[in-house]
């Protein structure tokens, strides 16, 4: 084993990693204090009226950041789930297993929105269609993923069985992405674009600082989560007792 | 700047307030809540470890498993 | 590469054959449940018809998701499962062997029956004919897919939900696709793209499935 | 041919043995013994390559033996608790199966000889769901009649057996000794099996190896 | 009397709790079933409302049926059947426990979930209350009678397809009078008769079955 | 006591035994003996009252087992090839389950002593799923600690035991005998029970009873 790989391995080890999280906690709370203030602000108050859809467009705001939150996790969960399939890194584990549930509440955020928003646009609160069927795959993945990992008492084991599940359903997530791209379906099609975007700007911005606030939330909880996973895990080592004595004196 | 000219306005959202505000709602009491129940979580966690230490260490069985990776 | 497969698939059916009960259940729970429904919503033709796709798939979906906890279970608990994963095939190969054993034994017949049932939905000749397609064509994925979800869940505290729980949500494309493809017969639109969609989605199943199903083995048989 | 090296087994939160190494040669048997839970069965698993070890390295012919895989399986014969035959299946199918599964050509006057050698003449197409205890565990201990792999990994190979069948497995796993092969066994009873050289080790909280 | 049922409900109890997903398989498959049909026959409420006490009933009984083959079968494999057999008590009662048990575990659940999916179909209070009823009343019938088919698949060799053949047509008139007692609340005739009918089959279900059960465990002993 | 004669056993067209007799009194053990399939497992549900004989009678206590009934399995406690634990359930679940299955009084400080007089403290709260072989046969003989009945019909106890509970249960087998209880017993392996009168049966072709 090279020295860079082995240096690697132990920032890796939860015991380098424990303290290092529970320092960086602090700031992602107040970057998504920061960033979701901002987005709100523009978003609901300054952010004018949609021509065709009238004030319920403001869900958008809530809406495609929830969405956008619960694809990206997924494939973050799935990338640390294939990493300790790969290496067997203890810590990889853990964090697919503290990103599951912040996912699944994205994906059942952006189910919950979007029904909101379809019955006063579609007429309906749900469609089989493609993009909303495959958000729905997404969300019972998530629950799937959570179950099994609960139903194994070895962790070891459980870490194992989820992340296959976790790779096999990745498959998903681009199908998601392109679902209003193959087929053509009630969902909107993709309007930001880097280049020409179709949005007013101020959309676009109120849009995008509420997406960077979801973002900064979901490190900090999957941080906190993946702490305490930590401690109940590792429990009989001894750095776990070391901590706890540090942190109550 | 701001777009909205009075309270009720903003609240209506037009005639879709409810939708809005459902979602929001919905979205910022779960956003809230799951910190919340984590911090409670650990913390409990950390008194059942700290109890379980202290038994470990009356009856002085189990030594603690030196880390490793 | 051929013979491991082949060996597992004989041990398998002339397993099915000798207790022929297993696969009766499957099939006479596929009549029960397409033939009850018809009884209980009543008998006026236009609404039978519009039922009867997603009446015959959903009951073979669920039929074949009764048989999927038995798929490796029994193999486990006698320590079959063992030596296949000590056979010097790699272990997928013999999952794909159990795969298109699973399909014979559940899949196709579910197939062969399903147009006398469909003539109980007062379905057009065509339209049964697209059905039989669509379900010779997608139940070998539904086997693939549960494939994965079986193995997952091996040897797990209560593994019977969560076989439904992982499996179902990859079954839905193909219950959209399939229903669809009858669907869009009755409706006129042509099923050609539904058909084709259900193909790739079979040919994955079958094909990629086994490789997972052989790691989440060898993770149970740890 | 087979060694370890500092083999470490640990299951749920008990670490069963650590710091386990042996080197086994051909023609030779190692005796696994130990009482009751002390992880004999695991470390039979760990030798297939079933469950992978805490810590350590178990080498075939000088190789990590998760580099071999299939070829390493192809070496190696285990037996475990569960006989793994199917209750529906007869005896002949049972073997003939097994076989076929494992990549062996067997034909069937082989495989009946075998049955008759575990004497189970008579009931080659009875249902094994009829057959006595002692009469399934000989069905799973047919394999070893035409079994030339080299590496026998035999767990409790000898329960259930009446005196005479105990005598005749010992047989076939001392011919297989002198054939060249090794055997890694386990057993609770005092078995007598004609070997060149005969390891023993013992699994137990204080650990002692030969 | 009442101690060896009484051990014989807390031990399986404990052992469903133990696996929970069991008792979670049975719930989640009665959900989808339930759902999967609203879904697929589209969403006008006045057809949904007719399609109601139908699917429940159905979905109902083939969750209760899917429970069915484990009643004695994990027992039978381990052993403990044998042990039940040579109990003190009468094996009738030790059956009547398992009967309680297992309606304890699926069918009551079923019962208090059924209001919660009837709302899905627009059902009125007063016939979600008569549909809750008519479970409550029901489900007990259909574990006792299930037990019979559970007892005679251990004992028949490879005709399991029999036995379901036996205990279907017995099913059929729990359904009957089960989707029957709704239907007539809709169609505003009363239920009484019907509620009445289905108490005395869910009785005779209950404290009838359990001595062929019985008998049939000891012939699948033997 | 206990008293047989003339029983037969048929099996599919396979007729066992035939003319079998013997009589069993307080005190005495019943050794049965035989090779693989020889009848001792049929034999022993015969005596339970599982299976029913094609031809003879059993007798207790003079009455013959069919008339006595529930009578008859309030005094006899069977413990077949396999375990009848449930995997799911802990080794005290699992004991306490059966003493109340079986309608006796246990309770758990007794239950707690019969696990740790088989050697299985520290193991009381993990499921039966995770035991070794020999720990599980461990959990169902450890029912024989508290129990009082007078007939013991035992199907190869020693299975998968090591030395030491081999030793324990064989020791336990000897103290019911001392309380004026019969045992009838198959096994393999040469065990030394302790017992005032030692009958022996050997099933085989040619039928030989003490
Ligand atoms: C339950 C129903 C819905 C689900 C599951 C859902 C799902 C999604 C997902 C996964 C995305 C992100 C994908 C991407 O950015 O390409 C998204 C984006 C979006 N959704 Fe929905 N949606 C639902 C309902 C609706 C409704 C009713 C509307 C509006 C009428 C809507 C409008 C949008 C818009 C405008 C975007 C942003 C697209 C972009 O700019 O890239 N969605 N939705
Ligand atoms: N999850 C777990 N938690 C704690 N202990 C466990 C767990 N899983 C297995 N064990 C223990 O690991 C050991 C497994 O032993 P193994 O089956 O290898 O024993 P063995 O030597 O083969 O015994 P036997 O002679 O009885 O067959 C047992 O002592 C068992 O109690
Ligand atoms: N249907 C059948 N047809 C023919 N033979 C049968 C049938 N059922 C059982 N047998 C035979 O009956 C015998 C049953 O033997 P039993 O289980 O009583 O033997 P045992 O003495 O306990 O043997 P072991 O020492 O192996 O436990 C076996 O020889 C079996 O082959
Ligand atoms: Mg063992
Ligand atoms: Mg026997």
């Amino acid at each position: 084993m090279s020295d860079r790989l082995f240096n690697w391995y132990r920032f890796a080890s939860p015991q380098a990693f424990y303290p290092l999280a529970g320092r960086m906690i602090p700031w992602f709370w107040a970057l998504a204090a920061l960033f979701g203030i901002a987005g709100l602000y523009v978003g609901f108050l300054v952010a004018p009226t949609d021509a065709q859809q009238g004030e319920g467009y403001r869900i958008i705001f809530l809406h495609v950041p929830a969405s956008w939150m619960s694809m990206f996790i997924y494939l973050v969960m799935a990338f640390w789930a294939g990493l300790g399939l790969a290496f067997n890194f203890r810590l990889s584990g853990m964090m697919a297993q503290a990103l599951a549930p912040t996912g699944a509440m994205f994906a059942f955020l952006s189910l919950w929105t979007g029904a909101l928003w379809g019955k006063p646009m579609w007429g309906t609160w749900w469609v089989w269609d493609a993009r909303l069927t495959s958000e729905l795959i997404l969300l019972f993945l998530y629950v799937g993923f959570i179950a099994l990992q609960s139903a194994i008492d070895d962790p070891r084991r459980a870490d194992k069985a989820g992340a296959i599940l976790a790779l096999v359903g990745v498959v998903n997530i681009p199908i998601i992405y392109f679902s209003v791209k193959w087929w053509n379906t009630l969902h909107q099609g993709s309007s930001v674009n880097l280049a020409k975007s179709s949005m007013a700007t101020v959309m676009l911005w109120g849009m995008l600082l509420c997406a960077l606030a979801c973002w900064m939330y979901s490190i900090a909880v999957a941080l906190m989560r993946v702490r305490r996973i930590m401690l109940e895990r590792e429990k009989d080592t001894l750095w776990v007792r070391e901590e706890l004595a540090r942190e109550a004196s | 700047m701001i777009y909205w000219n009075s309270l009720a306005d903003f609240l209506a959202m037009g005639k879709h307030g409810l939708y809005v505000w459902g979602s929001f709602i919905v979205m910022a009491a779960l956003m809230i809540l799951e910190p919340i129940l984590l911090a409670r979580s650990r913390k409990s966690l950390i008194a059942r470890l700290k109890r379980q230490y202290r038994a470990e260490k009356l009856d002085n069985h189990h030594p603690p498993r030196e880390d490793n990776p | 590469m051929l013979t491991p497969i082949l060996a597992v698939i004989v041990r398998d059916l002339r397993l099915a054959l000798r207790r022929r009960s297993d696969i009766a259940s499957v099939l006479f729970f596929f009549i029960i449940v397409v033939s009850l429904f018809p009884l209980g919503v009543g008998p006026e033709p236009a609404q039978l018809r519009k039922l009867a796709p997603g009446v015959l798939w959903v009951a073979a979906l669920l039929a074949t998701m009764l048989s999927l906890p038995r798929l490796f279970a029994d193999d486990y608990r006698d320590g079959t499962l063992e030596q296949l994963a000590l056979a010097p095939q790699p272990l997928g190969l013999i999952v794909l062997g159990k795969v298109i054993a699973h399909w014979l034994i559940s899949g196709l017949p579910l197939t062969l029956l399903a147009p006398v049932l469909g003539i109980q939905f007062d379905l057009s000749g065509e339209a049964l004919a697209i059905l039989t397609v669509s379900l010779l064509i997608g139940t070998p994925a539904l086997s693939g897919i549960g494939a994965i979800g079986a193995a997952l869940t091996l040897g797990v505290r209560g593994s019977g939900v969560l076989v439904s729980l992982l499996i179902l949500p990859l079954y839905i494309p193909v219950l959209i696709f399939g229903a669809g493809a009858v669907d869009a017969t009755l409706t006129g639109t042509g099923a050609q793209a539904h058909l084709s969609l259900l193909a790739a989605l079979a040919l994955a199943g079958v094909f990629f499935s086994p490789w997972p199903s052989a790691a989440a083995l060898r993770i149970a048989l740890e | 041919m087979l060694e370890t090296s500092d083999l470490e087994c640990q299951r749920g939160d008990r670490r069963l043995f650590a710091g386990l190494g042996f080197r086994l040669d051909a023609g030779e048997l190692l005796y696994l013994r130990g009482h009751n839970g002390s992880g004999k069965t695991s470390l039979l698993r760990m030798l297939c390559g079933l469950l992978p070890p805490a810590a350590g390295e178990i080498r075939w012919r000088g190789q990590p033996i998760g580099k071999l895989g299939e070829d390493y399986r192809r070496e190696l014969c285990y037996l475990g608790h569960h006989n793994a035959i199917k209750e529906e299946l007869t005896p002949l199918e049972n073997l003939l199966t097994a076989a076929a599964l494992a990549d062996e050509p067997l034909d069937e006057d082989q495989a009946l000889d075998a049955l008759e050698t575990l004497g189970l003449a008579g009931r080659e197409d009875l249902a094994c769901r009829y057959l006595s205890q002692g009469q399934k565990r000989r069905v799973a201990l047919a394999r070893l009649v035409n079994e030339r792999r080299p590496l026998w990994l035999l767990d409790e190979p000898f329960v259930a057996l009446d005196v005479a069948a105990v005598d005749l497995v010992a047989g076939l796993i001392g011919a297989h000794l002198q054939r060249g092969g090794l055997a890694v066994l386990t057993t609770h009873q005092p078995v007598e099996i004609a070997a060149g050289t005969v390891r023993e080790l013992v699994l137990a909280r204080e650990m002692t190896a030969c």
